[in-house]
């Protein structure tokens, strides 16, 4: 199994010319495409505790880009692209599935977004289908699609080439290859405060292991860059929330789909070793304290046996938390920020490890040529002042 | 073409239900409807109802309830549902004179009042759960710490029970009423004969 | 027959005067009435219960409880689970089980279980009745406090007068905030077919407690020794456990090795329960006290030496430990490292574990910031243990007997380059496994801590997570199944639709009839014939459903001003006005009708699945902002039963039931209180269709009379009864828009062509949202209709409009312009609303609609596609 | 399942709520007066602090009233809960 180092535990250095706050999924992926892609590897990845054990370490590695909209449907599709040839580039195992990712619609509304979304989809080259359910049926024979349960399944959007990946090992992957090309991965460094000129341009910043300087600072912190935003003084949109997640027992093979529903809050997959691994959805109130609510699982769990009864005497062998930055369109933020030197990349909520790849690779090339990439120019801050919003709520489920 | 409906008699919301319901006299729970019961839900700018209190206590009967309880031992009776909030109930058919005493007792009609009063008779429908095990049937679904210590006889709440809203309201040791709303009934009267499955 | 390995007498917790059948991997057994399966196997020599996950190899009980690592089995008998293990399951006649391989199984057939949960409520939650549990309780019953003792064995022995709730069998799973807490109940899986079919079998408790007292005990932790899961092995304390509480020799002979006293005193007890101990061998380089009372007893005893590997028979079972060159023939091997204090409530709570030296383990460290109390043995266990690490032998040493996870593999980890144990426990594997890692996550911390060369207190342990104990999903779930899995609100007229053979639809959480078919009618045929009623004669539509909200007090009219985008305060008493609702970011969220009833008192209508919303909405903004208007709101959509009255001979029907009524004096967008059908009713002059239209209201107990009436009284007319999908295609040929189907968060008034219902002078509250750039953008998607160019065609609602037919092969995005929002074949034939990319420019022009790779030629249009000039309003009379 | 001090009601489970984010974030006196930053500001930008939060409540399935909590964002503490208009309850910061 091993072979050999994955990565070197750093003593932080002096100064580096891109210090990027925050070593999980896409803190790493954004220092292996600097290195990778840009020449830049005088860079360091700081992490206040181990490396990607924030959400990294606690989401359902749900990967799929069928977003509506054309701006989400081009990041979260060139972030697929690169999951399908991650494993090559980084000569690392990361146990990319793409066993398809199915969202089931319970009512009409569910489905008219579902067809659009389908549309959508396919004319943006974003692989995609809507099954009828019958096909549903067929595809994941263990859904209970009788039309008299209490959220009948009226057909599903099915992306094929969705599916998911170890969450570890793309960490380690990613992290394995930023380290090969310089970069420097430090832990246990918790960044304090920020040093500025008296411009207000970011020189560097103050962690729990000594003063950094650097050149350029790139957040990457998920539901924490809020905090780093009030250090430096200005304003994200976001709020950080619960998000819970469960896993059961190792089971044998029941289950080779990504099954998502929307209406009932159930995401839910089969891991390789045969564990369920499911979302909930997010809890209502602002919370960093990495746990949620024991209803939201309850509710969660209810209707999950409704969906697949096989599962009813499966367990929850456990249940944990992480934070999730959640921005009003429910749309990632990436660019410069306020700040002269600070980049932010955030607000992705619950799509952030999907997006691992594609927001590293895009977030590096705004930090390299200061200035947004093409795919990240819509997600700007600044569209919460003109209005111009990718709002990814899908329509509201709401009708007559 | 005359009107066919004329005379016709209400229907209560549970109807298809009351086959179902045990009502059998010293079971250890007993579930049955009080239907079309006089209802009117009072708004009033004056939060603790110190200036409206003694002028509808008259008409009522009794006073207004102070928060978390109910007023009145019969007909009509007065719960608290919020601050400056309350349900008047009284005996069917009884919502024209109930409104317009309660109306009366606001001083004036609905251009200057200092509240509201509104007929909700027939927005929920009263169930009455009663008996030895009725506090450990709604323990099933209800989050209220409903020992003695905390609640009551004479004592109300609105709450979740089995996912629909409820004003529940102790009326003795071992007396529950559930006012719920109607399209909600059905489904909390099914979850109460599942709940009450272990005790009848 | 009670098995070759029972004692001739003892056992606390069994039964000898009973015996019970039970079968094990298709070999039936007996068993007395308390045995686990772990002590009735172990009574009959059945050494192997499992197989470890990846290894295959064999493998046997090794604890006595919760802790247990290896003998999960698959229940196959009543309701069946996967993955219990055999420390924990009772024995009850008729049992059937298997082994497994750390893997459970789902079986197809239903589970038929009852479950059910229960919220309780004490002062004083005491979790475990060992000793110092009992007295906290009774100590706390005696104060007068109200409590709740809860201990996941079968008996607990306590009793006291006062307020004293006592959970058998109960696991406290979960320590979450604010004093709550989860605990599973099995109530009823130890009477096997016995079981009441009434009563839940287990029961999800939930418990909110003012403070907590944990009496949660300590585990026994094994020592790590190459070839260290041989069947035959287990926990030295487990072993003395099956002599004292079952009579069950674990084994015959026995070695025991040990790093602490805890090894000794077991090895005390398994000799007086007749066990013949080989020898006993400890890390320490001196046994103590201890040590010379087994000598006194005759019993080889070891110091400083260690267990090195063990040999094993050809079916895998112990026969031999080996101590360095000394090889001792032995069918046990009883194994003790230390206690660790149980501390998985305390952490899950945010209180921090502390490495101590005297305890040799990890005891309570800084508290959670709640009320609790930690008591007995789970504060730790005085004495000291010595660290033992097994270098460079052969064999496997398992550190995760579970997961199969060896030492091997955390030197692995460590040279990956891993250095906390988070990550190594990842890497590894260790401790992630159905048994929460009780026994393997210690080892691991201190395997881990010698390899760095630094003190188990820096690496520290790795978070526990709720819940304590697996919990089967369908305990979770509870009686949220089936019906009962979430509320169907239903209409007075519900039943009637269900005899009049409705299909229904689901509309927020209420169940509408979305049409009728009659016998051999399509929903195409049956929605076609509906819509052709409503437009050349009268239809009925049950619209109970909508929500409803009176509205009163002199700044009434004032405050909807502001929130509605529309004037509210001009409207006369009795007349009615459609109003939009917007959020702060001026994109619609829901639209109706304000009906004036009398100067200080409106009747607002909301959409179906928005009632609650709207209403939360208004409250939030006279509570929050506006607390100086007077203003109340009252909820009356279940007070109000509705009934849509639609088609040119609508007055006739109303006329006819309402003979008080002055139908010819009461114009369009006007309200009147009347009798109608003998029933006290409200009736709104409005439509939704486009036709001559009324909405009747009655109090909801009057609602099935009055639609009976309604029905009897349009007979002559030929009337019928419409569902939603009519209501569709009818208010869709008027070009009339669906909140949350042709709006979707995204959309103003304005670009849903209700410019017209929007105050230019502002005032509401979202108005200054439509100023930003982007809103006030020309070129938005606006609302249009559409015609296919193929009259045969129904376009997909959800199909994309496009400008030229995209190619088969997508390569590069395809530039969309909007898409069909609504779509219907109607009484005008097939036609579409669409929102599109500067819409009200391109009247006229051809596009295409995509649908599953196939376009279809449309001719955008005007919105409105059925009587343009609203002539039908009135009639055709 | 938090434990949340209505005002009115006493302590209630947090099911019986919904949650309305930062407290005290008024509707501007004077929307049209605003540039597209301050408005931007109003309806987007919430605080999102890691520590003690001034934050609403809205009693939903009780009195349904509005009101105010201060809160611990990490440790889910709460110090107290006012009614709109009341002075909160101090916390250490």
């Amino acid at each position: 199994m091993p072979d050999g180092k994955l990565w070197e535990d750093r003593e932080p250095g002096n100064s580096y010319d891109v210090v990027i706050v925050g070593a999980g999924g896409h803190g790493l992926a954004t220092a292996y495409y600097l290195a990778r892609d840009h020449g830049i590897t005088d860079v360091a990845v700081l992490e206040r505790g181990w490396l990607a054990g924030g959400n990294m370490a606690r989401n359902t590695t749900i990967i799929r880009s069928n977003y509506l909209w054309d701006e989400s449907a081009a990041i979260y599709e060139h972030s697929l692209r690169l999951w399908e040839g991650l494993e090559d580039d980084l000569g690392h195992d990361l146990k990319f599935s793409q066993r398809g990712v199915l969202n089931l619609a319970h009512n009409l509304p569910d489905v008219r977004e579902g067809v659009r979304r389908v549309n959508a989809n396919r004319l943006n080259g974003v692989d995609a289908e809507w099954l009828d359910p019958d096909d549903v049926k067929k595809l994941v024979p263990i859904l209970n699609t009788s039309p008299s349960v209490r959220f009948p399944v009226l057909g599903g959007t099915f992306q094929p080439r969705g599916g998911i990946a170890r969450h570890d090992q793309v960490a380690w992957g990613l992290a394995k290859g930023a380290d090969e090309r310089g970069v420097h991965l430090i832990q246990n460094c918790e960044v304090t405060g920020f040093r500025r000129t008296p411009g207000g341009a970011v020189t560097g910043v103050e962690t729990s292991r000594g003063f950094i300087g650097a050149g350029r600072v790139a957040l990457c912190a998920a539901g924490h860059t809020s905090v780093l935003a009030d250090m430096l003084g200005f304003r994200l949109p976001l709020q950080s929330h619960p998000l819970q997640a469960l896993v059961s027992e190792l089971l044998e093979q029941v289950l080779d789909t990504v099954v998502m529903s929307n209406a009932v809050h159930v995401y839910v997959s089969q891991a390789h070793k045969g564990e369920l691994v499911m979302g909930a959805g997010i809890d209502a109130f602002n919370g960093y304290g990495q746990r949620g609510s024991f209803h939201v699982i309850e509710q969660q769990i209810a209707a999950a046996v409704e969906l697949f009864p096989v599962f009813a005497r499966a367990h929850v062998l456990r249940t944990w938390g992480g934070i999730v930055d959640v921005s009003p369109d429910a749309s990632p933020i990436i660019g410069p920020t306020p700040v002269e030197n600070v980049f932010v990349n955030c607000g992705w909520g619950t799509g952030g490890f999907k997006a691992t790849p594609g927001a590293g690779h895009v977030y590096a090339d705004t930090i390299a040529h200061a200035r947004p990439h093409p795919l990240a120019e819509p997600f700007g801050l600044e569209r919460f002042t003109t209005g111009a919003l990718i709002d990814e709520h899908g329509a509201a489920a709401v009708a007559h | 073409m005359t009107a066919m409906a004329e005379g016709s008699a209400p229907r209560s919301a549970v109807a298809h239900l009351a086959p179902d319901l045990p009502d059998r006299p010293g079971g250890a729970v007993r579930l049955r409807e009080v239907a079309f019961p006089a209802q009117v839900e009072l708004r009033l700018d004056d939060e603790d109802a110190t200036a409206f209190g003694p002028r509808a206590g008259q008409f009522l009967c009794c006073g207004m309830p102070a928060p978390g309880h109910a007023a009145g031992a019969g007909d009509p009776y007065v719960l608290w549902l919020g601050p400056g909030w309350y349900l008047a109930v009284d005996r069917p058919g009884s919502a024209y004179g109930l409104l317009a005493g309660l109306r009366d007792a606001l001083g004036a009609d609905c251009g200057g009042m200092c509240g509201s009063a509104v007929d909700v008779s027939a927005a929920r429908t009263v169930l009455e759960l009663s008996g030895p095990s009725a506090r450990a049937v709604l323990a099933h679904g209800c989050l209220l710490d409903l020992h003695p210590r905390t609640f009551g006889p004479g004592r109300c709440a609105q709450t979740v029970l089995a996912q629909a809203q409820v004003v529940l309201h102790q009326t003795g040791a071992a007396d529950y009423r559930l006012l719920v709303r109607t399209s909600y009934a059905d489904h909390l009267v099914r979850w109460l004969l599942d709940a009450m499955t272990e005790y009848v | 027959m009670t098995g070759s390995f029972r004692t001739a007498s003892g056992g606390t917790r069994i039964d000898r005067s009973r015996t019970l059948t039970f079968t094990f991997d298709g070999t039936t057994y007996t068993a007395h009435p308390g045995d686990t399966l772990a002590s009735a196997l172990l009574a009959h020599g059945v050494r192997v219960v499992a197989q470890g996950p990846y290894t295959g190899r064999p493998r046997g009980v090794y604890s006595t409880g919760a802790e247990e690592p290896n003998a999960f089995v698959q229940v196959e008998s009543g309701p069946g689970e996967p993955m219990v293990r055999a420390t924990r399951l009772e024995v009850h006649d008729g049992l059937r089980a298997s082994s497994l391989s750390g893997r459970g199984r789902l079986v197809d057939a239903p589970d038929t279980g009852r479950y059910d949960k229960v919220y309780a409520h004490c002062d004083v939650l005491v979790i475990g009745a060992g000793t110092a549990g009992r007295a906290a309780a009774l100590a706390a019953v005696a104060a007068g406090a109200r409590v709740i003792v809860a201990d996941d064995r079968p008996g607990i022995g306590i009793e006291a007068s006062g307020e004293l709730t006592v959970l058998p069998r109960t696991t406290v799973t979960g320590h979450y905030d604010h004093g709550y807490f989860v605990a599973v109940e099995r109530r009823t899986d130890h009477l096997g077919d016995a079981a009441p079919a009434r009563t839940a079998r287990r029961r999800l408790w939930h418990v909110r407690a003012r403070r907590v007292v944990l009496a949660t005990g300590a585990l026994e932790r094994p020592v790590l020794f190459p070839d260290n899961d041989r069947p035959g092995i287990m926990l030295a304390g487990a072993a003395a456990a099956y002599v004292r509480r079952y009579g069950v020799l674990p084994g015959r002979r026995a070695v025991v090795f040990g790093a602490h006293d805890g090894a000794l005193q077991a090895a005390l007890d398994l000799l007086d329960a007749g066990v013949e101990i080989a020898c006993v061998t400890d890390v320490r380089a001196s046994t103590g006290p201890l040590g010379d009372r087994l000598r006194e007893r005759g019993v080889t005893v070891l110091e400083g030496r260690a267990v090195t590997g063990t040999e094993s028979g050809p079916d895998g079972i112990l026969t031999d430990a080996r101590i360095g060159g000394d090889i001792v023939p032995c069918d046990l091997l009883a194994v003790s490292g230390g206690w660790n204090p149980d501390l998985h409530l305390f952490t899950q709570a945010g209180g921090r574990t502390r490495w101590s030296a005297e305890h040799a383990a990890f005891i309570p460290g800084a508290p959670p910031r709640v009320p609790i109390d930690v008591v007995g043995s789970a504060r730790g266990i005085p004495g000291e243990a010595a660290e033992h690490l097994p270098e460079g032998a052969d064999g496997l040493v398992f550190v995760d007997l579970h997961r199969d996870a060896t030492l091997a593999g955390v030197r692995d980890a460590l040279q990956a380059g891993m250095t906390s144990n988070e990550h190594v426990k990842r890497y590894t594997t260790i401790g992630t496994g159905a048994d929460q890692g009780r026994t393997s996550g210690v080892p691991a911390s201190g395997a881990l801590a010698r390899l760095l060369g630094r003190a188990p207190g820096e690496i520290g342990t790795t978070t526990q997570r709720p819940p304590v104990e697996p919990i089967p999903f369908a305990v979770l779930a509870g009686r949220d199944r089936g019906d009962l899995l979430a509320p169907a609100r239903r209409t007075p007229m519900h039943g009637w639709h269900e005899e009049h053979g409705a299909l229904f639809e689901d509309v927020g959480e209420w169940k509408r009839p979305r049409y009728y078919p009659r016998p051999g009618e399509s929903m195409d045929d049956a929605v076609l014939r509906e819509c052709r009623t409503a437009r050349a004669r009268v239809a009925a539509l049950d619209a109970s459903t909508l929500g409803k909200i009176d509205v009163q007090g002199p700044d009434a009219a004032a405050f909807l001003d502001r929130i509605y985008t529309g004037r509210i305060s001009t409207l006369a008493p009795g007349r009615c006005r459609y109003g939009v609702m917007c959020g702060t970011d001026g994109m619609i969220f829901d639209d109706g009708v304000a009906a004036r009833l009398a100067p200080g008192r409106f009747h607002l209508t909301t959409t179906s699945g928005n009632a609650a919303r709207v209403l939360d909405w208004l409250e939030e903004w006279l509570q929050t902002e506006w607390p100086e208007l007077r203003v109340r709101c009252t909820s009356v959509t279940d007070q109000w039963a509705v009934v849509a009255l639609a088609g040119p001979r609508s007055r006739d029907v109303l006329t006819a039931l309402a003979p008080g009524l002055d139908v010819a004096a009461f114009p369009f967008m006007a309200t009147r209180e009347a009798e109608v059908a003998g029933l006290p009713a409200r009736v709104f002059r409005i439509s939704y269709s486009g036709e001559l239209a009324y909405e009747i209201n009655v109090p909801s107990w009057h609602g099935l009379a009055l639609w009976e009436a309604v029905m009897a009284a349009g007979e002559p007319h030929g009337i019928a009864p419409y569902g939603t999908e009519t209501m569709h295609v009818l208010r869709a040929e008027k070009g009339y828009i669906v909140a949350g189907q042709d709006t979707d968060g995204t959309v103003t008034p304005h670009d849903a062509g209700l410019g017209w219902a929007v105050k230019a002078a502002g005032g509401w509250v979202g108005h200054r949202s439509l100023h930003r750039p982007d809103t006030a953008r020309a070129d938005r998607k606006r609302l249009v209709g559409l015609r296919p160019r193929d009259p045969a065609v129904v376009l997909a609602e959800g199909a994309q409009l496009v400008a030229e037919p995209p190619p088969a092969e997508i390569t590069h995005p395809v530039p969309m312009l909007g898409h069909v929002t609504s779509s219907y074949r109607g009484t005008v034939g097939s036609f579409a609303l669409a929102l599109l990319k500067g819409g009200d420019e391109r009247e006229g022009e051809t596009l295409y609609a995509v649908d599953s790779g196939r376009a279809d030629a449309v001719t955008v249009t005007s919105p409105v596609h059925y009587d343009r000039e609203g002539a039908r309003r009135d009639g055709d009379g | 399942m938090l434990l949340i001090p209505c005002p009115w009601c006493g302590d209630r489970d947090e099911v019986e709520f919904h949650y309305g984010g930062q407290a005290h974030v008024a509707y501007p006196s004077d929307p049209d007066a605003l540039d597209d930053a301050a408005w931007a500001d109003y309806v987007f930008m919430r605080d999102n602090p890691k520590g003690w939060f001034r934050e609403r409540w809205t009693h939903t399935a009780g009195c349904r009233r509005w009101f105010n909590v201060v809160r611990h964002t990490v440790t889910y503490e709460i110090a107290g809960s006012y009614r709109p208009g009341d002075v909160p309850p101090k916390v250490a910061s």
